[in-house]
């Protein structure tokens, strides 16, 4: 069974359409490259999964569950963790608070240490300024706080939108090289991005979205292959 | 002579060195780019060039006048325009009325003139539009020219900044990483309009830029920063090619 | 596309311009048909009042984006110096409109005069911290007329914050202002026609100033201080002019309202921050920035809670209750929604598509 | 009946006025606050007037013609007041009994004498307030009881410094405040202290009552209205400040205060023209007819209202009005009629009026003894 | 000494002001919404102690927990029912709704308790403090007062700063979207923090109407406005900044009286305001919040 199955899903702000019955699934310990131009549709869709925006039809499981109706809070703890586009970090709080505030629905005192730990040696940045103000990080150093702070609630599956955003070239390299861990660390990943060459990659399968509809699906290395995917987001 | 001259420009937060005695010169027309690691300070460079933070040292010279100490209005009007890594839209204006905000200071009219609607205000406002969609034209923007900013796609988003900045009619240009969220097709196209903008309105540009594609395709030369010092500057391919860089940002 | 662009504002205003004439000549034809009650009529210049008032105050919160609880200030200075103008030349102007006309321009003058006084703060704050400002300014002005004692006799003016005795003036002096008392005895020059004058005049200034370049100047500094200096927009001259000229209207407003009843006292009622914050409520609950909504907001609300008379004590009860209501009706997002909603199966969703 | 009774009567159908304009009566018409800071004056006029209405109406009418009575609310607020008076207009009304306040009872006596519509305002008390001749008073004016006052400490030597606390914001304060201390320069006696507060600053007094401590004022002069009063003796006493308080008709009702420790008031004097304790049957069976009608001791505002409307009725009937007769004409027949009766009054035994508007009448000043007022002299 | 015994009344003044600050604050921290309705639950909270302690004549305490109680609930329901379905719109319509529902029980309060005022039985018995031989005079109300209001303030501070439930305000007050997806339910989070300021509100309510014994339906609004003032004289948002800009203002207020003119005291005292925020424009304590370029 999927670990997240999503059924026939459309979004609406307002009047706008944004996702027009999107239907994929993520297995366990998976990483599915979800891409797509500008105003394709990946942000609203991984908003809508975690309950930041109502679903207008169609449903959401995670491990078999349906999640759809079920208020945001309640999902994190269910073992779904997101990085939002933007990083949305805690601009007041410290680095620290920040990566606290990723533990939130937890309790155990000595895990979130644990997992802390894991998180500084991924991202050493963040040890050093870990009390200074999340507002005053460069756009970089954001990202890795808000995947770090993604990371404290030690999720089942990880959503990224666009986490190379941003980031140096051997930055770049490196957040890839880390989502491979964390997803043989067992963690699922769930990955929207711009940079599909270096998605595709990385990841098993991949959904190609236009315009809030899948086009295309399937094995990464085949998409990777596939002329209209390298002519329109592979740049070649 | 250099149109741009920076010297030993310093400025710290509570104990961070962000910028540590950075020098720089660009010559009238250059494409020139600024790289370097996450945190190394370019962002930091550009408010201190463009007056939104006061460096503790050090000197800005744009075509041989002094900048240093000036605030950041002053300095736009002697010449620097600039777009936000976050970008900074006037969100609840309309795409045309962003870059009109820009060619601000260039067509005036008073404020009476424009309650009274006289003659004047009618001919300023026109040929603003015009500037204005020319401007957009050049970033394909022309069909939105009405929406408003706030609901224009993210590619696009950037683009207007750069057509508002160019409104200001600047001799400098800086663009904090205007390729930050394009896919690969869409990066193409801003090379394009980068050289077009430089080539077009004889411009002298400095932008700072993660995706190695562009920088390599359109920058001449670069200067590398890496814990707010320079760490190498030159032609492109020579930086690019310096091991130094390689292992500090780009990486194998 | 720009052309349609530059066609809807127009429109928008036209229409603007065209509801406050019809309803002017409406209300007329009822007048003069002896349709309109009496209730009615002593409404209308209150009435135009509010809406310039509510004009006023867009301009700030609106168009420049920032929080003024101190209008009902500016318009005090505005009724007190323009009454005190027009009970001073009673006898030497014997033309009410020619008095009327002065005594708007002295009202408006000072008032905007304040405006830029109380602008200077403005500069350095903002949001909270700069409504605050506004109000305990509303409220120094308040607090000083009620103690301000003027009186002229043949010997000139006297001048006291004391009380009337140590005006010490001949037996033949008049007192003008009498501390809390007020001025009493202001000629009643306004009227609604005056009204509806004045309420195109300040729609005229303030949509004409928005669309102009001074007005996306402002604007741009409310979207994005940052950005705007980017662009070389001098926020201090821009802010300021907001403040001066909506203060000025707010002046006007005063005028109107001083000039409607024979008395004139700063009560906490009328020019406290009580009242501030009502114009506050009309533009927000018009839609903040929207002038035709402030206009229909200051009229519905000005009306309500004297069209609630029949309810008699529970009437101001139920004004709140119908604020709240009317607040969330049109404010709510989820209502908002719905209503979008609604329209687009009126096909009407362009709209919401394009710059709305 | 208006107000809480207001609901047995069918209301109009857009709702404008609860009170239906019976064909063949009197439609006298009352403005005050109602709700609001001032809302107290308003209630208890309100009812004190519909008190006297029933009651004549009982005793069938002016003349066999019965009274309406249509109270409406300003909150205190001369726009708000005129307003009402507008809307009293397109009810019907004849005869203004209003308004409570005198900011807004001088905007309405401007409206009412270009209607010529006869107007007396129960409380009304500053000057303009019976400015235009149709315009008539039952209280005193307050430059009236302002002199009064001073004129009676200073002949009754009841103190050689004295000190004043009043409302700089307020016209009746404000009022009252500027005869007294001039009337005081003829008298024997010395301002010590003349101590403001405001509208937007009436919790704390401690500093106005050091300050006339310190002064040594053997007496305090309040021109204000009781609800302040009453935290300012309560605060004296905390600051154990022991001295003679003197008050004008603002104080009365100070001991209708819910829980009020009334020994806090004790020794307190006002010049009042109604005593709610008064023994004469008059004053007796109102107090009880309030106290069933509306649970509480009515106060000498109260008592005003009720005056005003006997005043109309006596007026009434003396001009030989008619309900069918205009408005301007049952004015000028009143107007007239006014200067020639006498009435017994709550507020004064035999209480005549010049053209002026203004009443002639007996103030009395009353001292708190054992939580009573008892007469002086 | 006149000097001094100004200065105690000022305190005295200012505590008061403190105590509703402190509700205020708390509610705009977390909510970021100026809750203008805060000093008329003051009044509702005074009404139920007087109800029960002076019309049923029961004890004091029971009247002190009963206000508490029923002030909690009426902020959360008003909450629940006037300012969340305007959770995402503009501060500034929930600001208006606000002021509807002040208008609302203002004149519930009219209805039920009429316009004349009552006199209220102080719920502190702590008799007076007299030094210097009775010159200086410190009120039993003053006391427990300014007590009460460091009590709150180092509990508040605690609670934020320490506790789950407070570092999950935090995160509410910065990014609604950002605190969800970290697991917080921001709904609850929301409403707690108004039961906190309601309750507070409570406490200030018998605590005003002992020090200032006269309660009408109107009581509130003015200490309300005040207790605003004085919150962001502070620095809006910050605890203690509320307790400090409420002292002061207290003592502006009452010297200002004593020194320069009773007339002109509102004046004068707002005019400290304006040029303390000239100098300081995000008030005493608030900090000041520089966005990154
Ligand atoms: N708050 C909103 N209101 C109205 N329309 C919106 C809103 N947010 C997004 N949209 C529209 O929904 C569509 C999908 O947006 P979305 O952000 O999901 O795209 P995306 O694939 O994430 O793009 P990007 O790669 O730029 O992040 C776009 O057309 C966008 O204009
Ligand atoms: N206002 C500030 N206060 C404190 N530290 C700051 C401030 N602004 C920047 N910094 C620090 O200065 C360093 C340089 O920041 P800057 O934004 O210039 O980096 P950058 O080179 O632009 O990185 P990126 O490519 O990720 O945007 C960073 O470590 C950042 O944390
Ligand atoms: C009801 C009274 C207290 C009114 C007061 N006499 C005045 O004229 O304002
Ligand atoms: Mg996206
Ligand atoms: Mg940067």
């Amino acid at each position: 069974m999927a670990l997240l199955e999503v059924k026939d899903l459309k979004v609406n702000y307002g009047v706008i359409q944004a996702v027009k019955g999107v239907s994929f699934e993520v297995n366990e310990g998976e990483v599915i490259a979800l891409i797509g131009a500008n105003g394709a549709g990946k942000t609203t869709i991984l908003h809508t999964l975690t309950g930041l925006l109502k679903a207008e039809n169609g449903t959401i499981k995670l491990e078999g569950k349906d999640i759809t109706k079920i208020p945001g809070h309640k999902i994190v703890s269910m073992g779904m963790a997101h990085v939002p586009e933007g990083r949305r970090v805690f601009a007041q709080l410290s680095v620290y608070e920040n990566l606290q505030m990723g533990a939130f629905t937890r309790s155990d005192k000595k895990e979130i240490e644990d997992n802390l730990q894991m998180v500084y040696e991924r991202f050493p940045r963040l040890e050093e300024r870990k009390n200074q103000m999340a507002g005053t990080l460069s756009g970089g150093e954001q990202q890795m706080l808000a995947m770090g702070r993604a990371l404290m609630s030690n999720p089942k599956i990880i959503l990224m939108d666009e986490p190379s955003m941003g980031l140096s070239p051997i930055f770049v390299e490196e957040i890839f090289n880390i989502i491979e861990k964390i997803s043989s660390a067992g963690t699922t990943v769930l990955l929207v991005e711009q940079n599909a060459k270096k998605a595709l990659g990385i990841s098993d399968r991949g959904y190609v979205l236009e315009t809030g509809n899948i086009v295309l699906e399937g094995d990464s290395k085949m998409l990777l292959n596939d002329e209209t995917v390298k002519a329109a987001y592979l740049g070649e | 002579m250099a149109i741009l001259e920076v010297n030993n420009l310093s400025i710290s937060f509570g104990g961070l060195m962000a910028v540590n005695d950075f020098g720089l010169n660009i010559e009238e027309g250059q494409l020139y780019g600024l790289i370097g690691p996450n945190g190394a300070g370019k962002t930091t460079v550009f408010n201190l060039l463009t007056g939104v933070y006061k460096p503790d040292q050090g000197r800005v010279i744009l075509d041989g006048k002094e900048l240093t100490g000036k605030n950041t209005i002053e300095i736009n009007q002697e010449g620097i325009a600039r777009t936000f890594q976050n970008i900074r839209l006037f969100s609840q204006l309309s795409v045309l009325d962003n870059v009109k905000v820009g060619l601000h200071n260039d067509y005036t009219y008073s404020t009476i003139e424009g309650i009274l609607r006289l003659p004047r205000y009618k001919k300023t406002e026109k040929l603003m539009t015009e500037r204005a969609m020319e401007l957009l034209e050049v970033f394909g923007l022309a069909d939105e020219a009405e929406y408003l900013a706030s609901n224009l796609p993210y590619g696009k988003q950037r683009k207007l900044e750069m057509a508002r900045a160019l409104a200001t009619n600047p001799k400098l240009l800086l663009l904090d990483e205007p390729a930050a969220g394009m896919n690969p097709n869409e990066t193409a196209e801003l090379m394009e309009n980068i050289k077009f903008v430089r080539d077009k309105f004889k411009m002298t540009i400095l932008l700072i830029e993660h995706d190695m594609k562009l920088v390599a395709g359109i920058c001449e030369k670069l200067t590398v920063l890496n814990f707010g010092k320079v760490l190498a500057e030159g032609e492109t391919s020579a930086v690019l090619h310096d091991p130094k860089v390689i292992t500090a940002y780009l990486g194998e | 596309m720009r052309d349609k662009k530059l066609n809807k504002t127009f429109k928008n205003n036209l229409i603007t311009y065209l509801i406050v004439i019809i309803s002017y000549a409406l209300v007329q034809a009822m007048i003069l048909s002896g349709n309109l009650s009496s209730l009615m009529q002593g409404l209308l210049v209150p009435i135009c009042t509010y809406v310039i008032m509510a004009l006023a105050l867009n301009l700030v919160v609106g168009v420049l984006g920032e929080l003024s609880l101190g209008h009902a200030g500016f318009m005090c200075v505005g009724a007190f110096s323009s009454a005190f103008f027009s009970k001073l030349t009673l006898e030497a102007i014997p033309n009410a409109g020619l008095r009327f006309f002065l005594a708007l321009l002295i009202g408006a003058v000072c008032a905007a005069i304040f405006g830029i006084i109380i602008g200077i703060p403005v500069l350095r704050l903002k949001g909270d911290y700069l409504a605050i400002v506004t109000l305990a300014f509303g409220e120094i002005i308040k607090n000083f007329i009620n103690v301000m004692y003027v009186g002229k006799d043949s010997n000139g003016f006297h001048f006291s914050i004391k009380d009337v005795a140590s005006l010490n003036m001949e037996d033949d002096g008049l007192v003008i202002i009498n501390g809390a008392q007020g001025i009493t005895g202001t000629p009643t020059d306004s009227n609604f026609t005056i009204g509806v004058l004045l309420i195109l005049f300040t729609l005229f200034v303030v949509l004409n100033l928005t669309n102009s370049r001074t007005g996306r100047a402002i604007m741009s500094i409310r979207d994005n201080r940052i950005a705007a200096e980017s662009v070389g927009i001098n926020i201090t001259k821009y802010k300021l002019m907001a403040f001066a000229i909506s203060a000025g209207l707010a002046g006007i407003g005063g005028v109107l309202y001083a000039h409607n009843l024979s008395t004139l006292t700063a009560l906490p009622k009328n020019f406290g921050y009580n009242m501030s914050i009502m114009f506050l409520v009309f533009v927000v609950l018009g839609g903040i920035g929207n002038m035709r909504g402030s206009i229909i907001a200051a009229v519905v609300l000005t009306l309500l809670p004297e069209l609630l008379r029949g309810l008699s004590d529970y009437r101001m009860l139920i004004y709140a209750v119908v604020l709240i209501a009317m607040m969330i009706f049109t404010s709510a997002p989820s209502m908002i929604e719905y209503r979008e909603k609604i329209m687009a199966k009126f096909g009407k969703n362009k709209v919401s598509k394009e710059a709305e | 009946g208006c107000g809480n009774q207001a609901s047995d009567k069918t209301s109009t159908a857009e709702g404008k006025n609860e009170v239906e304009a019976e064909e063949g009566t009197f439609l006298i018409g009352g403005i005050g606050p109602v709700t609001g800071e001032l809302a107290i004056y308003g209630m208890a006029e309100r009812n004190g007037a519909q008190i006297a209405v029933d009651e004549i109406n009982e005793a069938g009418g002016v003349n066999g013609t019965k009274l309406t009575f249509n109270f409406q609310d300003d909150e205190g607020d001369a726009e708000k007041s005129v307003n009402a008076y507008n809307n009293l207009k397109d009810w019907g009304m004849q005869i203004l009994c209003g308004t409570v306040t005198s900011t807004p009872c001088i905007a309405v006596a401007a409206k009412s004498s270009q209607d010529n519509l006869f107007q007396i305002t129960p409380s009304g008390s500053a000057a303009d307030c019976i400015g235009p001749d149709n315009a008539f008073r039952v209280c005193f004016s307050d430059p009236d009881q302002g002199t009064k006052s001073a004129e009676y400490i200073g002949e009754n030597k009841l103190a050689k410094k004295v000190a004043i606390i009043y409302d700089s914001s307020d016209v009746y304060s404000s009022g009252i405040t500027d005869k007294f201390v001039k009337e005081a320069e003829e008298q024997d006696f010395e301002i010590v202290a003349k101590e403001a507060f405001t509208a937007d600053n009436k919790t704390d007094f401690s500093v106005q009552i050091k300050k006339a401590q310190s002064e040594g004022a053997d007496l305090v002069f309040l021109p204000i209205y009781y609800s302040q009063a009453a935290l300012i003796l309560q605060q004296a006493n905390s600051l154990g400040f022991e001295t003679t308080f003197f008050g004008c008709d603002g104080l009365d009702g100070i001991l209708g205060v819910e829980n009020f420790d009334q020994k806090l008031a004790e020794g307190v004097m006002l010049l009042t023209p109604f005593a709610a304790d008064a023994t004469d049957e008059l004053t007796k069976n109102f107090v009880a007819k309030y106290k069933e009608e509306y649970g509480e001791v009515p106060n000498q505002f109260a008592a005003d209202g009720y005056d005003a409307i006997y005043a109309i009725a006596a007026a009434l009937e003396k001009g030989e009005c008619k309900p069918d007769m205009s408005v301007s004409d049952i004015c000028e027949a009143m107007k007239k009629a006014m200067t020639e009766i006498s009435i017994e009054g709550l507020t004064g035994e035999k209480i005549t009026w010049d053209e002026s508007g203004a009443p002639d009448k007996e103030a009395k000043a009353v001292v708190i003894k054992d939580g009573a007022y008892s007469l002086m002299e | 000494m006149g000097f001094i015994s100004y200065l105690i009344d000022g305190i005295s003044l200012g505590s008061v002001y403190a105590l509703i600050a402190l509700g205020y604050t708390m509610v705009y921290g977390i909510a970021k919404m100026l809750n203008f309705a805060h000093g008329d639950v003051i009044m509702i909270g005074g009404y139920t102690v007087y109800t029960i302690v002076s019309t049923m004549g029961l004890s004091p305490w029971l009247g002190m927990a009963a206000s508490v109680v029923v002030c909690t609930v009426l902020g959360v329901a008003v909450e629940k029912i006037a300012y969340k379905p305007l959770r995402m719109a503009s501060p500034l319509a929930v600001l208006i709704t606000a002021i509807g529902v002040s208008y609302f029980l203002q004149n519930m309060g009219l209805l039920i308790f009429t316009a004349s005022p009552k006199a209220f039985t102080s719920v502190v018995s702590i008799s007076n403090i007299k030094l210097a031989d009775g010159a200086l005079n410190i009120s039993g109300v003053t006391l427990v007062t300014i007590i009460t209001c460091i009590i709150i303030m180092i509990a508040l501070m605690f609670f934020i700063k320490k506790t789950k439930a407070g570092r999950a305000m935090v995160a509410v007050s910065e990014d609604k979207g950002a605190a969800l997806l970290m697991g917080i339910d921001v709904n609850s989070t929301i409403s707690l923090t108004f039961a906190i300021g309601s309750g507070l509100a409570a406490v200030a309510g018998f605590l005003l109407c002992s020090a200032y014994p006269t309660l009408t339906p109107y009581t509130g609004a003015m200490p309300g406005i005040k207790a605003f003032v004085a919150a962001v004289f502070g620095g809006i948002g910050s605890i203690p900044g509320a307790f400090i800009g409420g002292i002061l203002l207290g003592i502006i207020e009452i010297l200002s009286k004593a020194y320069i003119s009773s007339q002109l005291s509102d004046a004068i005292v707002f005019l400290v305001l304006i040029l303390v925020l000239l100098i300081k424009p995000t008030g005493i304590l608030g900090k000041e919040i520089h966005e990154k370029v």
